[in-house]
């Protein structure tokens, strides 16, 4: 990802994230972060996973905020917050714990713009983690991005690297409607080049990562490095020219980066590393069906977890997150059939 | 401008305008009388949704918010026309908002159940039961972190004292010494369910202790002592003293909501006996007794009231539905 | 619905299902019922709704139980009962209330077989309304059926008959999976035939409603009876022959009745109540256009809530539920295209 | 077959067998050696996931778990190792589930903080902080609707004393008055989060108040103090008195975690001054004073554990592998 005049840097995922928090926290001194463990962690610098490092340093106690393990509470309280004049970014550690906190974030805040006629604003950010890929287990697995799609009220992001990460969490913070921002564990060491400049990436732009003309394969969060690893297999090794897509936010969605792609290549493949029964690639591919008809060449193919919770044992998990070699072999089923 | 007088009760010395004392009375009998008419509306199939009438409770709202500026926070509930009336909202807006009308103050998109005004600081009423107890800690948070000194302040019911919103809501609050006042208003029962059958504490007031904050107890038909404590607590919030517990004792002399007789789970003798400490008629005599407003006085202001009443509902009889091609607004 | 050699009766939705709630704990001193005003209720005999009419009076309070308003508490308590041997039925008001305990249904419940290897067995139903179609607002009027399909472990069952909602509800609380049994307020007062004799309704079972040759209209929970009516003014008036089919069980699901349909009529509508991004058409439509693709003659359509809260105002609420025009307009802008 | 002896502690009237102060110290030492084996797995690269060892804590889950019958329930948490231990789960099996293997407990599908067997009476170890609670309540219900005289016991930490569900489940338990011990094990920290920043009460025993149930404080490093009060506890619960809320007061040694150094919120002093209390030495010494043990037994028993977990580990190194084709079963 070059930008012209720009001059760029290597990061992690992790600090693209981390320089989003303190830049927007610079920027406008109503951003507040809230969560577990971020003003110390394991570290003493802030977060498990060093998202909010070194920020209570240079913001203090007040503006990062330690919470008890209350996500109800303290994600109402962020809604509270939001509504009076702040901007709360608000950490929920592991995607699955958005269970705790649903009530707040689908009845309440998704809610009241539209119940008060307008009156409020609830510019949140609840960013949060999706824990697969090292055993962890069924409740601290989970990709429960669809769910809140199928929300109104509620936008939805997932970037796939460093570049969208940054971007897309300050344009989040930016924004006045609740966001649910999902990170992914397999994705915050991976790195990736962002301006040195300030940049953001609005919301509701999908990014082609891969140009190709035989086929369209829209991977979601954690699956789009995999699926551009196997879009560069299958160049090298079968001849097909896949092209890659990155939704990145999921509502709201960019469906015509998708739906041009598609009339192009007249086939799709869908990828996410969550559960395929009423997954995200539901949608797309329901979308796709819908308005591309005369244009498919096969039928829309989903790739994804099958229906079972996420085993600890390393030797079962890694048959339920889709791999490099499932999207080949869809790949090569639809090219075939 | 401002009549003096001696308080009967409590401590004896502390005097309270004999304005704030009408003031208090001309809401509470407002509250009656717009619930009554909402009832009507409601027979005449007038009003889509839920609906729980306050007649009753009027004295905590009103207790209450005699205390509050029109800056400071209030969260209400589903019972909250109460709440919204004595914490300013206008009587047509309301209204129109609860016949699901355009002019209402949600524009017909929240309902009986969701009153918000926020030019007057009802941020929302919460249909879901407890979620208002964490909303109301962040608009302390909010009035912490950028140093105003308002106050935020949360209803809730008995029932609401057993979801886990409440728990978490009251040691947020304590842990960080945030501005907010909760509000149980006690009515003895959950729908159906009577408090001793799902609540573990005789006070509910008693639960403070467990977020080492003050909790008190007050006679919730009692407006001038509901006015009196929460005085204290608004004065403890704004000067950073942190958030208090208080728990108004009282009862809906209505059913549960408007189509609940109110009569399968409690005896007619209690429904009776709680008439008879109608908050209304306990001012009302107060106000006689102390001399500061005769009888003459006093229906003048129940034919003002039932004026400015039946004019906000005429108002939202007349107001149009919203259109149709407004329907996706205020989404995002 | 007649059954040879059965004597029927015509009953409502409700009483439906009280029926089976009291064979069943009859018939197991295991089942037990929770929630809220279970036992009294505005009329005394229990149930704001009547579904647990009388119940008290012939089970006592052991068996038929008053909650407080803790969801996620009681929801956690039926659970832990489950798996030490009872068989409890779970009442939560309204579906939009299911948000409160999101963390113990999908958290514990839905992982309990799996994370212990197959020592627990979670016998729970939980019962819910969903609460559209009379002006209750946001908060009181969500659909949230797509979800629970997205989470391996728990069953999914949106009855939308009397007879249906009996034989179902016998099923689900012999059955030893946790289920979310979805009711419907447009649907308590409906009335239908039932046996009366004993019977079951298996999960997993679609049924198809209307034969047709036409188009298949697969239609979920209170769209069902739209979906016959619109399906008779096609006929009447447009002479259009619908095939209506309703799942019964989304999980598991029937796909088969689902997919020998299509392949019958070559074309698909699906309609359901709730919101249509991720919604529960968006799954069904993936399936049949994966396993269909050569036999469909036009896009599949989806006919669901636009994306909008549910607002208050009667005026403004039935934009957002698909009505018999809708089907009606979507039937014949496939027929036509 | 029994030495009695006296206790040098608490009332001094009290007598226990020498076997249970045996089987204590025995089954502490049992946990401190094999959590320390599953570190040096897990550094070995042989553990996936999450991994909470007990160390410290030895005391909390030994005591309690010394008054429960097989048949009594337990729910354990994310920190479960201990418990599960101390409730009678081989040490084969818990070792082989938390490397992840088909011999384990859970056939590997669960992992270290999900180990449950429940031949022994354990139930589950929820990772969820919090949801154990409401499960233990329902455990609590359903043996008082079978009327067998067993008991539910529940272990959380502190930071869980902060959830929905703590409140909730406590509310419950109290109004049904169900046969449930709420062990919290009070170790200071919610991960890196004092108990102070978080926690709005001193004791989190002061709860208990709020929920009109015995709540106790109990010094959780002191193996016979826990025993006692928990026994209280349980003769309370078989005897259809209720619930109780006993906090252990103890100390995580090592990190939240395995990948937590455990020394970046917390000084060097204060991990020291608790590794001299550390509950297992207490015992021994205990234990020599008394005359029960001699240093050449407690030597004995060393190695016997020693050896008892080196097989453990060693049958679960050399398990296998949940099979592939076997992924998809236990689901439904
Ligand atoms: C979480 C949740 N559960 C259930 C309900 C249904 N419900 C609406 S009002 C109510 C009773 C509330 O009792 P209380 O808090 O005492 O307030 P009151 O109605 O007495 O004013 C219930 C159970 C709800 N709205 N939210
Ligand atoms: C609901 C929820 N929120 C957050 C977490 C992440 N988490 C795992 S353990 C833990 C700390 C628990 O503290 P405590 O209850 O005191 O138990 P301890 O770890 O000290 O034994 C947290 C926050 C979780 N597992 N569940
Ligand atoms: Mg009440
Ligand atoms: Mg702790």
């Amino acid at each position: 990802m070059y930008i012209r005049g720009c001059t760029m840097r290597e990061i992690t995922y992790v600090e693209a994230l981390n320089e989003a928090l303190r830049e927007e926290m610079r920027r406008d001194e109503r951003v507040i972060v809230m969560g577990e463990d971020v003003q110390l962690g394991y570290s003493g610098r802030g977060g498990l996973f060093l998202v909010t490092a070194d920020l209570m340093r240079e913001f203090g106690p007040e503006r990062v905020r330690d919470t008890p393990i209350s996500e109800e509470g303290f994600v109402g309280a962020a809604i509270g917050a939001a509504i009076t004049g702040l901007k709360p970014v608000v950490e929920i550690m592991y995607a699955d714990f958005l269970l705790c906190c649903m009530n707040q974030i689908v009845n309440v805040a998704a809610k009241l713009r539209y119940s008060t006629g307008g009156q409020l604003k609830v510019p949140i950010v609840i960013r949060t983690m999706i824990g697969q890929g090292r055993g962890v287990g069924s409740d601290h697995s989970q990709v429960p991005i669809a769910w809140f799609m199928n929300v109104p009220g509620l936008k939805v992001v997932a970037p796939s690297t460093p570049y969208d990460a940054k971007g897309l969490l300050k344009s989040a913070i930016r924004d006045e409607s609740p966001i649910i921002f999902f990170e992914s564990f397999l994705l915050y060491r991976t790195k990736g080049f962002v301006p040195t400049e300030e940049y953001i990436v609005p919301l509701g732009e999908a990014d082609v990562k891969r140009k190709g003309t035989d086929l369209t394969i829209v991977a979601i969060s954690t699956m789009v490095p995999c699926a551009l690893s196997a879009a560069k297999k299958l160049k090298e090794e079968f001849n097909i020219d896949a092209e890659v897509i990155d939704p990145r936010t999921l509502v709201p969605l960019d469906k015509k980066t998708i739906i041009n792609s598609v009339m192009k290549t007249n086939r799709l493949i869908i990828v996410e590393s969550g559960v395929k029964t009423c997954g995200v690639g539901a949608e797309i591919a329901s979308i796709v069906a819908e308005e591309t008809f005369d244009y498919l060449d096969a039928p829309i193919k989903r790739v994804a977890a099958p229906h079972i919770p996420a085993p600890a044992s390393p030797a079962l998990e890694q048959l339920t997150i889709p791999s490099e070699n499932d999207i080949i072999r869809a790949v090569r089923e639809i090219l075939q059939g | 401008m401002y009549k003096l007088l001696r308080e009967a009760e409590g401590e004896g010395l502390e005097r309270l305008h004999s304005d704030l004392l009408i003031w208090m009375y001309t809401k509470m009998l407002e509250i009656r009388r717009f619930e009554e008419k909402i009832e009507e509306e409601y027979r005449k199939g007038l009003i889509p949704g839920l609906v729980h009438l306050s007649i009753g409770q009027e004295a905590v709202a009103v207790g209450v918010c005699a205390n509050l500026r029109d800056d400071d926070y209030v969260i209400g509930t589903h019972r909250g026309h109460g709440i919204a009336i004595a914490k300013g909202v206008p009587l047509d807006k309301l209204a129109a908002e609860i016949l699901g009308k355009e002019t209402g103050c949600c524009k017909g998109r929240g309902g009986s159940m969701r009153v918000a005004y926020v030019d007057k600081g009802l941020l929302y009423s919460c249909p879901i039961v407890g979620t208002g107890l964490p909303l109301a800690v962040g608009a302390g948070l909010s009035i912490k972190l950028r140093k105003t000194n308002q106050v935020a302040v949360c209803f809730f019911g008995d029932g609401a004292s057993n979801t886990g919103d409440f728990h978490e809501a009251l040691n947020l609050a304590s842990i960080w010494r945030l501005p907010v006042i909760f509000i149980c208003e006690n009515n003895m029962y959950a729908i159906s369910v009577h408090v001793k059958k799902s609540t573990s504490v005789e006070n509910i007031s008693d639960r403070a202790r467990g977020y080492n904050i003050p909790g008190f107890t007050v006679d919730g038909n009692d407006v001038i002592a509901v006015y009196k404590i929460v005085r204290e607590a608004v004065q403890r919030a704004r000067n950073g003293e942190g958030p208090t517990l208080i728990e108004c004792k009282t009862y809906r002399i209505v059913g549960h909501g408007t189509t609940d007789p109110g009569i399968a789970y409690r005896t007619i003798e209690e429904i009776e006996e709680w008439k008879r400490k109608c908050p209304i008629d306990r001012l009302r005599r107060y106000l006689i007794a102390n001399g500061i407003l005769s009888e003459e006085d006093l229906n003048r202001i129940g034919s003002e009231v039932e004026a400015r009443v039946r004019e906000a509902i005429k108002f939202a009889e007349e107001s149009p539905y919203p259109s149709p091609d407004q329907v996706a607004e205020y989404v995002y």
